[in-house]
C-alpha cells in the first residue's frame, strides 16, 4: 500500500494569493493513500526541503508529491531532497499548481483552488504507480576516432591524446596535413604554414596515444555513444610501411608521370610517390590506377631498386576494426569548381588559375620554386587580377553562402605576389571585403598600402584574350564605369564547398547534413560542436567554411567534449527509457521501424512452455534510448513500458479527477 | 397438483401475450443486427416470441447477467465504504416470452450449481420472480439434439407455461408449474377453452412426435458419458480441436456455461466490482498468480470443455451440462459442433477398446 | 524528306533576304522541306516586351498555336530575335500552365495552346537535327583556306536556361559547322558581345563603337570573314563597316556572311545564287582565300565537353 | 419555465440529456514535455489568463500518446481532450510528432464516426515560445466544448461526476 | 469457382514429396452445403479437401496456432487472405520458407444465404498477392487499382451525429465481449491482447457497454492500416455486429489522407501507422 506525502507550496504569494492552499491540503488528505500532507511558504528553500526529508523518515512515505511550480523548474531540486532522505529520487511527482493554476486563473480563486486540488490528485495518483528508477550507467570504450587528418583532425587528435586517451586517426590520402599543408603563408600573421603545421604532424606520428591510419576510409559505424564499432578500409599502398625506410629510390626511378595533386596538377609526380617532402608518414604509396606494373604487368622498376624489399604488388585492401567511444569528424572542404563561369573563359585560357594553384606557385616548395609563372608560357606575370567571390554569394552560378576565407587569403596573395615579384601590380575585383577577426582588418588595410594593389569594387563580366594578355572587363561600381584590365595572370578566389563524400559519410555515421553537403550540428548556437547523434562531434570546415584559428578552436572544443564523455568509466543516463516485456512481445518489429534512434534491435528468446525453440522479440538498448515513447504507443501488445510515463501512471492521472 | 390446459387460436394467444405484457415486466426476443436477444419489451410488435432457435441467444443473461455489479465502494483516508449495488433490475416480478425448451432446461441444470455449497441469492431471487413461457419448437434445427440428452423434452417442467401450436391449427397452453398456473389464471381471458390435460394430450403428442422426428442429430448420451470418462488422455482431442480458433464464443452463448471473472473499475475514489462472463477456452483462463498455467494448450482446454459438460458435471450433479441447443455450433465461426466432438472422441475411444 | 515548320520573320523578306534564300537552297540539299506557318504574324520584337507583357507573350503564342496545326514537331526560325521571343514564350507557357491559359484567351479564336511544337533557331536545327556528319557529306566544294570568325550575337544562346543550346558565353556550334564546310574557325573571344542591335538607327555611334570592337577582334584573330546567324548582326557589321573604318582609320574589309551562304557555297551552288551583291562589304577578297593554301592544321575544335576535359591538362 | 428549459445546455450527442446547472466541462490536456508543456509554463509565467477547465498531463512526446488515453479520458472524466505537441519538424525526438499526427487523424475521425462530436477531440502544435498561443488554444477548446454540453457516451454510468 | 481437384492434387503431391507437415484447407461440414476449415496431417485425408465459393473463412488465422507453428504448412489463400499473410510475413509472425502457399484467383465467396459477400462485391484485390502456385485466371484486370469506398460508411457518415451516436451505442450494447472477433482475426496474434492486460482490465474488465466501446475502438485502431477486410470477425460475432464499419472507416481515412496502399498488398509494407510523410494532412491541428 502506497504511502504518499504531499507538500503544497505557497511560493510566497505566487500561489497562496490565488489558490486556497490550506483547502488543497485538506482535500488531498482525504485521499486514501495520502498519509501526510502539509503546506509551506517556500518548499524549494532549505527548510522546505528539510520538511520533506523529515516527513519521509517520520511517516515512512513511499512516494512524494510536491505541489509547487513547474517540474521543469524544480524537479531536480526536490529529487535531490528525496535522495538526501535515502529515498529513490524518481518516486517524486510534481503538481504544477503555479504555472498551470495560480498564475493563469488569477481572477477566480475558487476555480484555481479546484484546479489545484485536481492537479494534486492527479499527481498523487501518478505517484502511486511510480517505481524506483536508477540512473543507467553505460560502459564507455575510451578510444576516439578522428576522421580526417587536416589541421582540424590533427588538433583534435593531439588534444585528446594529450589527455591520455587513445585516438585512431583515419586519413584518406597517403599523408596527413590536409589543405593547410598546401598553403604557403597564413593570414593575418604571415607565418609559414609548413613551419607551424609540420611539427604537429610529426607529433601525431610519434604520439604514443595516436594510431595513425593513413590512406584509409571509414566503411561502417555501428553501436551507440561510448560503444561504437568502426570498420576502416586501409587501401592497398603496395609498399610495406614497416620495412620501407623512406629513402626515395623508388619514386626517383619510377618512369610513370602523372599530374601532382599536391601541386594542383601544375607539375608531375610519379606513380609511386610521397605526396610532399614533409609527408607524415613519409612512406611512398603506389597509385594503382597509373602504375604500369599494376595495370599492365610491365615495369617493376621500383621493386628492383628497393633495397629493403618493401614493394609488394600483391598487397590487398585491409579491413581494420576498432572499438571506440566517440567520433570526431574533420573531413575539411573541397575547392569549388569554377567551370560554370564560362564568361571568364575558365578552361579555355591557361592563364586563369584558382587561388589554391596560385598558393602552390608562390609556395617556396611549390612547382615554380615560389615565383609565380604563367602556365601558358612560363613567364613571370606582372599584372595579376584577383577575382573574389567566384562561386560564393552567387545564387545563379555558384552557392549562396559567403566562403568566409577568400577575402583574407586574397589579401594575403596580393602581399605574396608583391613579395615574390616586386614590380608586379595586383588588381582585386571584389563585392565586399569581409575582414572580421582579430587583426584581420588591420592586415587588409596594411596590405592595401604596402602592395599598392588596385581594389575595384565590382563583378567581372568577361575575360578575353588579346595577344598573349587576358583582358578582364568588369565594372568599377564606385565610379560607375566599365573598366578593362590587361592581365598576365588571373586568379580566381573560388568558393569553399563541402567535401563531395560528406553525404555518404553522413549516412554511414547516421548524422545529418545540409543542402550544401556540410554536416549539421545539433544546435547552431548552443551545440555547435555536437551532432544530433550522441558521441559524434564536428571539427573544421566539414561543418561550415572556417579559417584556421576557428578550425583549431573547434577541434579543441571537440577534444574537450570527447574528454568529458570519457571522464568516467561509465556514462550516467536518465533512467526514463523504454523496456520490453518479452512475455508480451509478439516480435512484429514495428517498434524498430518507429524508433528515431535505432535503439531497438531484435533478440531471440526461448519460446517457453517446454518448447525447445527460439522466438524473436524486440530488445531496447537503454544506452541509446532517449525515452520519447514512440515505441510504447505503437506497440499493440503493450509489451513496452516507458519508465516514468507508464500506462498505469498516465491512466491513473486520467481517472483521478 | 394438477394444472390447467387451455385451447385457443392465434389471436387468443396474442391477446394472452398482450395481457401478460400489460400486467408484468416482460422479456422477449428482440431482433438486432439479425440476431435475437431477450430484452425488455412493452409491446408485442417489438418482439418475436417464435424467433428461430438458430438466431436467438439464450435466456441465461436474464438470470446470470453478462456483467453484474457485485458491490460499490468509496475509498478515502477515512476508510473504505462498501455498499450494496443499487437494486437489481432483474429481481422484479417478470415474465419471459418465447423461451425455448432448451433454455428453460438450462436453468434446471444451472440451479444445481447455484444452490450447491454457496447459494447465489441474486440468482435465486431472479429465478423465483420469473415466469417462463415457452413455445415448443415445431421443427428441430440442423444442430439441435435436445432429445438425445438426459431430460424429457416432452414433459419438461423447467418452464412454467407451455405453448404448443397444434397440428389442428389450435393453440394449446398448458401450465406446468404453480407459477404458470397462477399466471394463466390471472391473465387468461374468457374466450379460451379450458380443457383437461388428457383432452389436449393427443394433439400435443402429435405435435411433439413430428418435432421429435425432425432431428438430424441423435446420440446415446449414456454411452458418451461412459466412454468419455475413460479416455482423458486420448490424442483425439488434439485432432478435434485442430481448427478451433479459441474465440470463446461457444461459452458466451452457451445456456449452461457459468464461469465468470471479477474486475474492478475505479474512478477517483469510487469503485465498482463487476462479475462478468469468462470462458475456459481462453488461454489465460487457468493462469494462476504464480505464473503456472495447467491448460496452456488448446486441446487441453477443449478436453476440459467437453469433459466438464459430459463427465464432471454429470458426476457431481447427475446432469449433463449441455441441453442440446446447438447454439455453440451455430455461433462457431468454423462450425465446430460439440455433438461431433464428443461423438468423434467417444468413437475413437470405442476403437481403442 | 524531313519536314520543318518555318517562321521566316519580317527580315527574311527584307534586309536578310539572302539568309532566307540561301537557307532554302541549303535545306533543299539537306532534304528538308519547309512549311511556312499560314498567316504568321510579327513576333513582337523588340518593342512589345518593353511595353506590355501580355502582348509580348500573345503575339508569339498566336504563332505557336498556328504552328501546332501543322503537326510538325519542330519550328525553325531564321531570325534570332524572332527565335528569342518564340522560345521565351514557349518556355514560360510550358512552365506556367495558368499563365498559358490566361494568354491563350487573347488568341482563343486560333485554338488552344498545347505545347507540342519545339522552337529552334536555324543554327540549332542545323547543328542538332541535321548534324555535322550529314553537312560534311554534302560538301562538294570545301572552303579550305577561308578563315572565319563565328559571331553568334547576344540572342542565340542566351539566357542559358531558356535556350538550352550550346554555351552561352563561348558557343562553338557555328564554328564546328564552318569547320565541317572546310573553313577554319579562328579563336575569337567576341562571339557573344553586343553588336549594338537596334541602336543602328537611333544612335549609330553606339553601334559603330560596339561593332567596331567586334570587327577589330575578328581581324586580330586572323579571320577573313565573319559568319553570323542573325539578320541584325549581319546588317550592323556589314552596313556600318565603312563608317567604322572611317572612324577608326583602319581598313577591315571583312565581309559578313550568313552561315547558310557559306553552306550553299560549299554545297556547290553557283555564286550567282548566293545574293552576294546584297552585301555592302565586297566578298570577293575573302572568298579568294579559298583553295589558296592548305591551312596549317590548327587544332581542330572539339565538341563543347571535350574543351572542358582539355582544361585539366595544364 | 419552458423558456428556462430551452436555455439549458443539452448534450450534443444525446439531446435528451440536460446539463446540470452551472455545469463546467473538464478538458484533459495531454502535452509533450519539450514544446507544449514548456509553452504552457510560459503562459503561466506571462500571467496570460485562460479558463480553468483544462487538466494537464505531461508526456515526453506527442508520439507517447496512445489513442487509448483519449478513449479513456472521454469514457471517464473528460468532456473533451486536447493533445498538443511540437510543430512539425521541431520534434525533440526528431520524428515523433509525425507518427502521432497520423494516429490522431484516424482516431479523431473514428471517434467522430461512432458519434462523438469532432470538437471533443482536438489537437494543436504549440512551441515552447508560444505561451499566448497556448492560452488561445485552451480558450477555443473550452468554448467549443461548453457549446457541446456534457459528454454522456460510454461514460462509466455509475460514477458521479463533479 | 471450384478448385477442389487441383488442391487435392497439390496437397497429395506436397505430402508425397515430404514438403509439408500439415495442410490447411476446407472440407465439407458433413450435413449441408457449408464448409469448415480443416488441418490435414494425414496424407490419406487429402481427399477431404474442397474449394468452392463456400470456402469463406480466412485460413491465415491458423498460422498463429500451435498446430502450425514451427511446422511446414501448405495453405490455401484467396486475395484478402493473402494480404493478411503478407502482413504476417512482414511482421515476422511466420517464415516464408515454412509455407507452401496455394493462391486463388478469387471470384468471390458467398454467405450462408448463398449471396455474394459485401467484401467480395467490393473486392479490390481478388487475386492472391503472395503464392507459390496460383489457381485460376487472374480476376483483377490490369491497370491501377481504384479505391471503392464502402457504401455503409458513406451512408452512416451522412447521418446526423445523434443518429450515428445512437446507432453505435446499440452496436456496443449488443457486444457480449466474447472477443471472438479478435480471436478469429488472423492479424490479432499478440501473446496477450492489450485489452486483457492488467492496465486495461483494471478499468475495462467488465462486459459493460463502456468496456465494449473501449475494446472495439482499441481493436479497430490496432488494425487500422492492417485490416484486409476478410470479415472473419463478422463471421465469428455471435451478435452479428457490423464490425466492418469500424475497419472500413479507418481504411478510408488512411487511404484518402495518407495515400497509402491497401493493407498487405505490398510486401514489407507495415501499414500507415508505422511510417509517416511530411505531406500528411495538418489542417486538423490548431
Amino acid at each position: 500500500m502506497a504511502r504518499v506525502g504531499v507538500f503544497v507550496c505557497f511560493c510566497g504569494a505566487n500561489i497562496a494569493d490565488y489558490v486556497d492552499v490550506p483547502q488543497v491540503v485538506e482535500e488531498v488528505k482525504r485521499i486514501k493513500e495520502v498519509k501526510f500532507a502539509t503546506e509551506y511558504k517556500y518548499m524549494c528553500s532549505d527548510p522546505g526541503q528539510g520538511m520533506i526529508r523529515d516527513a519521509i523518515i517520520q511517516y515512512k512515505l513511499t512516494s512524494i508529491v510536491v505541489a509547487a511550480c513547474s517540474p521543469r523548474m524544480h524537479e531536480k531540486t526536490f529529487r535531490k531532497a528525496l535522495s538526501d532522505a535515502g529515498m529513490n529520487p524518481y518516486l517524486l511527482e510534481v503538481a504544477n499548481i503555479r504555472e498551470h493554476s495560480s498564475w493563469v486563473h488569477q481572477k477566480d480563486k475558487k476555480a484555481a483552488t479546484n484546479k489545484a486540488m485536481d492537479l494534486c490528485r492527479m499527481a498523487v495518483a501518478k505517484s502511486i504507480a511510480n517505481e524506483q528508477l536508477h540512473e543507467i550507467s553505460v560502459p564507455v570504450t575510451k578510444r576516439a576516432l578522428v576522421i580526417g587528418g587536416g589541421i582540424a583532425g590533427i588538433q583534435a587528435a593531439l588534444d585528446i591524446a594529450d589527455a591520455r586517451i587513445p585516438v585512431v586517426l583515419v586519413e584518406k590520402s597517403p599523408s596527413i596535413g590536409g589543405k593547410m599543408a598546401q598553403l604557403d603563408e597564413t593570414f593575418p600573421t604571415l607565418d609559414c604554414a609548413q613551419c607551424i603545421l609540420t611539427p604537429k604532424m610529426v607529433d601525431v606520428a610519434s604520439h604514443p596515444y595516436i594510431e595513425l591510419i593513413p590512406y584509409a576510409e571509414v566503411l561502417e559505424l555501428q553501436g551507440f555513444v561510448g560503444n561504437y564499432k568502426v570498420k576502416i578500409k586501409k587501401k592497398a599502398s603496395y609498399v610495406n610501411f614497416k620495412t620501407c625506410t623512406g629513402c626515395g629510390a623508388c619514386w626517383q626511378k619510377c618512369p610513370v608521370k602523372v599530374p601532382n595533386e599536391y601541386n594542383m596538377g601544375i607539375d608531375k609526380r610519379k606513380a609511386i610517390y610521397t605526396p610532399f617532402p614533409q609527408a607524415v608518414p613519409n612512406k611512398p604509396v603506389i597509385d594503382a590506377e597509373n602504375c604500369t606494373m599494376l595495370t599492365k604487368g610491365k615495369c617493376g622498376i621500383c621493386k628492383k631498386v628497393c633495397l629493403p624489399g618493401a614493394i609488394d604488388y600483391e598487397m590487398q585492401d585491409e579491413i581494420i576494426e576498432r572499438e571506440i567511444g566517440a567520433v570526431v569528424v574533420a573531413t575539411g572542404y573541397d575547392m569549388w569548381d569554377p567551370t560554370p563561369y564560362e564568361e571568364y573563359g575558365v578552361g579555355r585560357f591557361k592563364d586563369i588559375i584558382t587561388s589554391l594553384e596560385f598558393e602552390r606557385m608562390v609556395s617556396a616548395n611549390g612547382p615554380t620554386n615560389g615565383v609565380p609563372q604563367r602556365p601558358s608560357d612560363g613567364k613571370v606575370p606582372k599584372n595579376v587580377v584577383f577575382i573574389k567571390c567566384v562561386g560564393s554569394r552567387d545564387e545563379a552560378k555558384g552557392i549562396e553562402y559567403c566562403s568566409k576565407i577568400c577575402c583574407m587569403y586574397t589579401t594575403k596573395h596580393t602581399i605574396l605576389l608583391h613579395h615574390k615579384v616586386h614590380d608586379s601590380h595586383a588588381y582585386v575585383f571584389y563585392m565586399d571585403i569581409r575582414a572580421a577577426g582579430k587583426g584581420y582588418e588591420e592586415f587588409v588595410k596594411k596590405a592595401q598600402v604596402d602592395t599598392g594593389t588596385t581594389y575595384l569594387r565590382g563583378r567581372v563580366s568577361k575575360i578575353y584574350k588579346k595577344g598573349d594578355k587576358l583582358m578582364v572587363r568588369g565594372e568599377d561600381a564606385q565610379i560607375g564605369q566599365v573598366v578593362e584590365v590587361e592581365a598576365d595572370l588571373v586568379v580566381l578566389a573560388t568558393a569553399v564547398s563541402a567535401p563531395k563524400d560528406n553525404p555518404e559519410l553522413a549516412r554511414l555515421l547516421g548524422i545529418s547534413y545540409d543542402k550544401y553537403g556540410y554536416l549539421s550540428e545539433a544546435h547552431p548556437k548552443l551545440r555547435p560542436v555536437e551532432t544530433a547523434k550522441a558521441g559524434i562531434f564536428l571539427a573544421g570546415c566539414t561543418q561550415a567554411p572556417k579559417d584556421i584559428p576557428e578550425t583549431v578552436s573547434q577541434a579543441s572544443a571537440c577534444a574537450a567534449k570527447v574528454c568529458g564523455l570519457f571522464s568516467g568509466d561509465t556514462m550516467k543516463k536518465d533512467p526514463m527509457v523504454s523496456t520490453i516485456n518479452n512475455e508480451y512481445c509478439s516480435g512484429c518489429q514495428n517498434c524498430v521501424k518507429v524508433c528515431p534512434y535505432g535503439a531497438i534491435i531484435t533478440d531471440e528468446v526461448p519460446v517457453g512452455h517446454g518448447i525447445k525453440d527460439l522466438r524473436t522479440v524486440a530488445k531496447i538498448n537503454e544506452g541509446v534510448c532517449q525515452g520519447c515513447g514512440s515505441c510504447v504507443a505503437i506497440c499493440r501488445s503493450m509489451a513496452i513500458t516507458l519508465a516514468g510515463f507508464t500506462d498505469p501512471q498516465i491512466i491513473n492521472e486520467i481517472v483521478s479527477i | 397438483m394438477s394444472f390447467t390446459t387451455f385451447v385457443t387460436d392465434k389471436a387468443g394467444l396474442q391477446k394472452f401475450y398482450e395481457a401478460v405484457m400489460a400486467s408484468r415486466e416482460t422479456y422477449a426476443p428482440v431482433e438486432k443486427f439479425g440476431k435475437f436477444d431477450f430484452k425488455r419489451v412493452a409491446r408485442l410488435s417489438e418482439c418475436d416470441p417464435v424467433s428461430p432457435i438458430a438466431k436467438t441467444l439464450s435466456i441465461k443473461p436474464l438470470f446470470f447477467p453478462r456483467t453484474a455489479k457485485v458491490m460499490k465502494y468509496v475509498a478515502t483516508s477515512a476508510g473504505t465504504d462498501v455498499s450494496e449495488v443499487d437494486e437489481d433490475p432483474l429481481a422484479v416480478k417478470r415474465v419471459i416470452l418465447g423461451a425455448k425448451h432448451c433454455d428453460a432446461r438450462s436453468l434446471q441444470v444451472l440451479d444445481k450449481v447455484y444452490n450447491w455449497d454457496y447459494i447465489d441469492t441474486d440468482y435465486q431471487k431472479r429465478r423465483e420472480n420469473t415466469v417462463i413461457i415457452s413455445t415448443r419448437c415445431d421443427k428441430a434445427d440442423t444442430h439441435c439434439f435436445c432429445t438425445s440428452l438426459d431430460y424429457d423434452v416432452e414433459n419438461l417442467d423447467a418452464l412454467d407455461v407451455l405453448v404448443v401450436n397444434g397440428a389442428d391449427g389450435k393453440t394449446y397452453l398448458e401450465a406446468r408449474t404453480a407459477k404458470g398456473e397462477a399466471l394463466l389464471g390471472e391473465t387468461f381471458t374468457s374466450d379460451a377453452v379450458r380443457v383437461t390435460k388428457e383432452e389436449a394430450a393427443p394433439e400435443m403428442k402429435k405435435q411433439y412426435d413430428a418435432f421429435a422426428a425432425s432431428f438430424r442429430l441423435k446420440m446415446d448420451y449414456k454411452e458418451v458419458n461412459a466412454k468419455l470418462a475413460k479416455i482423458f488422455d486420448t490424442p483425439e482431442f488434439e485432432n478435434v480441436s485442430g481448427n478451433c480458433v479459441s474465440c470463446n464464443t461457444c461459452a458466451f452463448v452457451c445456456p449452461t456455461c457459468h464461469c465468470f471473472k471479477i474486475s474492478d473499475e475505479k474512478v477517483k475514489d469510487t469503485g465498482v466490482r463487476y462479475k462478468s462472463y469468462d470462458s475456459c477456452n481462453n488461454g489465460y483462463f487457468t493462469l494462476m498468480a504464480g505464473g503456472h498455467n495447467p491448460r496452456p494448450v488448446k486441446y487441453r482446454r477443449w478436453r476440459q470443455r467437453a469433459m466438464h459438460k459430459f463427465v464432471y458435471y454429470k458426476e457431481r450433479f447427475g446432469e449433463n451440462l449441455c441441453v442440446g441447443c446447438g447454439k455453440c455450433t451455430i455461433s462457431c465461426p468454423v462450425n465446430i459442433s460439440i455433438f461431433e466432438v464428443v461423438s468423434q472422441v467417444s468413437a475413437a475411444a470405442g476403437n481403442r477398446q | 524528306m524531313k519536314k520543318l515548320t518555318y517562321f521566316p520573320g519580317c527580315s527574311a523578306h527584307g534586309t536578310s533576304e539572302e539568309f532566307d534564300s540561301t537557307l532554302k537552297l541549303v535545306l533543299k540539299t539537306l532534304d528538308v522541306e519547309l512549311e511556312d506557318i499560314p498567316d504568321w504574324n510579327c513576333c513582337g520584337a523588340t518593342s512589345a516586351h518593353v511595353m506590355t507583357e501580355n502582348l509580348a507573350l500573345a503575339l508569339p503564342m498566336r504563332n505557336l498555336v498556328l504552328a501546332e496545326k501543322l503537326e510538325n514537331t519542330t519550328m525553325g526560325i531564321a531570325c534570332a530575335s524572332c527565335y528569342q521571343r518564340m522560345k521565351v514564350t514557349k518556355v514560360h507557357m510550358d512552365e506556367n500552365p495558368e499563365l498559358a491559359k490566361r494568354i491563350n484567351t487573347t488568341v482563343v479564336e486560333e485554338g488552344t495552346y498545347k505545347g507540342t511544337v519545339d522552337v529552334k533557331s536555324m543554327l540549332q536545327y542545323a547543328y542538332e537535327d541535321i548534324g555535322l556528319e550529314i553537312i560534311k557529306s554534302k560538301v562538294t566544294k570545301p572552303l579550305t583556306g577561308l578563315k572565319v570568325a563565328c559571331y553568334y550575337g547576344c540572342l542565340l544562346t542566351r539566357p542559358k536556361n531558356i535556350t538550352k543550346f550550346d554555351s552561352p558565353e563561348y558557343p562553338v556550334s557555328m564554328d564546328q559547322i564552318c569547320e565541317a564546310l572546310g573553313a577554319t574557325a579562328t579563336e575569337f573571344d567576341y562571339k557573344t558581345e553586343c553588336c549594338g542591335a537596334s541602336f543602328s538607327i537611333s544612335n549609330t555611334e553606339v553601334v559603330e563603337n560596339l561593332s567596331g570592337q567586334i570587327l577589330a577582334m575578328a581581324k586580330e584573330s586572323g579571320a577573313h570573314a565573319i559568319v553570323v546567324a542573325c539578320p541584325l548582326c549581319q546588317s550592323n557589321l556589314d552596313m556600318r563597316q565603312p563608317d567604322i573604318e572611317k572612324k577608326q582609320g583602319v581598313k577591315y574589309d571583312i565581309p559578313i556572311f550568313y552561315f547558310t551562304q557559306l553552306m550553299a557555297l560549299a554545297f556547290g551552288y553557283p555564286v550567282d545564287q548566293l545574293k552576294f551583291p546584297k552585301h555592302i562589304v565586297a566578298v570577293e577578297g575573302a572568298l579568294a582565300n579559298i583553295g589558296k593554301f592548305q591551312p596549317v592544321p590548327e587544332k581542330v575544335k572539339k565538341p563543347i565537353k571535350a574543351v572542358e576535359a582539355e582544361s585539366e591538362d595544364k | 419555465m419552458e423558456a428556462e428549459v430551452k436555455d439549458q445546455l443539452v448534450s450534443i450527442e444525446k439531446p435528451e440529456l440536460i446539463a446540470p446547472p452551472n455545469w463546467e466541462p473538464v478538458i484533459m490536456g495531454i502535452l509533450c514535455n519539450w514544446c507544449s508543456y514548456a509553452g504552457s509554463d510560459l503562459t503561466g509565467t506571462s500571467r496570460i489568463q485562460y479558463p480553468p477547465n483544462i487538466r494537464i498531463i505531461r508526456v515526453p512526446c506527442s508520439s507517447r500518446v496512445d489513442p487509448w488515453f483519449l478513449i479513456k479520458s472521454l469514457q471517464t472524466t473528460a468532456d473533451g481532450v486536447l493533445v498538443s505537441g511540437c510543430h512539425p519538424g521541431d520534434c525533440h525526438y526528431i520524428s515523433g510528432n509525425y507518427f502521432a499526427r497520423r494516429r490522431f487523424l484516424v482516431t479523431k475521425k473514428l471517434l467522430n464516426f461512432v458519434g462523438f462530436h469532432e470538437n471533443r477531440i482536438q489537437f494543436s502544435w504549440v512551441s515552447a515560445a508560444e505561451g499566448p498561443k497556448f492560452a488561445k488554444v485552451v480558450n477555443k477548446v473550452t468554448e467549443d466544448i461548453k457549446k457541446l454540453g456534457p459528454l454522456h457516451l460510454y461514460k462509466k454510468e455509475n460514477f458521479e461526476k463533479k | 469457382m471450384n478448385y477442389t481437384k487441383q488442391i487435392q492434387d497439390i496437397a497429395a503431391k506436397l505430402f508425397a514429396e515430404g514438403k509439408i507437415d500439415v495442410f490447411v484447407g476446407y472440407r465439407m461440414n458433413g450435413f449441408d452445403e457449408n464448409q469448415v476449415p480443416v488441418l490435414i496431417t494425414d496424407p490419406q485425408d487429402v481427399s477431404k479437401l474442397v474449394f468452392t465459393d463456400k470456402s469463406v473463412f480466412n485460413l491465415v488465422n491458423y498460422l498463429k496456432t500451435d498446430h502450425t507453428r514451427r511446422k511446414r504448412v501448405g495453405i490455401v489463400v484467396k486475395g484478402c487472405d493473402s494480404r493478411s499473410l503478407n502482413l504476417m510475413l512482414t511482421e515476422s509472425q511466420v517464415k516464408r520458407e515454412n509455407l507452401y502457399v496455394v493462391g486463388i484467383c478469387c471470384e468471390g465467396v458467398v454467405d450462408d444465404a448463398g449471396e455474394k459477400m459485401q467484401n467480395c462485391t467490393d473486392c479490390m484485390v481478388p487475386d492472391a498477392v503472395v503464392s507459390d502456385e496460383m489457381l485460376g485466371t487472374a480476376v483483377s484486370g490490369s491497370g491501377t487499382l481504384t479505391y471503392k469506398k464502402n457504401a455503409d460508411i458513406v451512408a452512416l457518415a451522412e447521418k446526423p451525429l445523434t443518429e450515428r451516436a445512437a446507432y453505435f451505442e446499440e452496436v456496443f450494447e449488443n457486444c457480449i465481449r466474447c472477443n471472438a472477433c479478435r480471436h478469429s482475426c488472423p492479424l490479432c496474434y499478440c501473446a496477450k491482447c492489450c485489452i486483457d492486460q492488467e492496465t486495461a482490465t483494471l478499468y475495462n474488465g467488465a462486459n459493460t457497454t463502456s468496456a465494449a466501446f473501449h475494446a472495439l475502438m482499441t481493436w479497430s485502431l490496432h488494425l487500422a492500416g492492417r485490416c484486409v477486410d476478410c470479415r472473419n470477425c463478422e463471421k465469428a460475432c455471435p451478435s452479428h455486429l457490423p464490425l466492418h464499419l469500424l475497419h472500413k472507416q479507418n481504411e478510408s481515412v488512411i487511404y484518402e489522407n495518407f495515400q497509402e496502399h491497401l493493407a498487405g498488398v505490398i510486401p514489407e509494407d507495415r501499414g500507415a501507422f508505422y511510417k509517416y510523410s511530411l505531406k500528411d494532412p495538418d489542417d486538423f491541428i490548431m
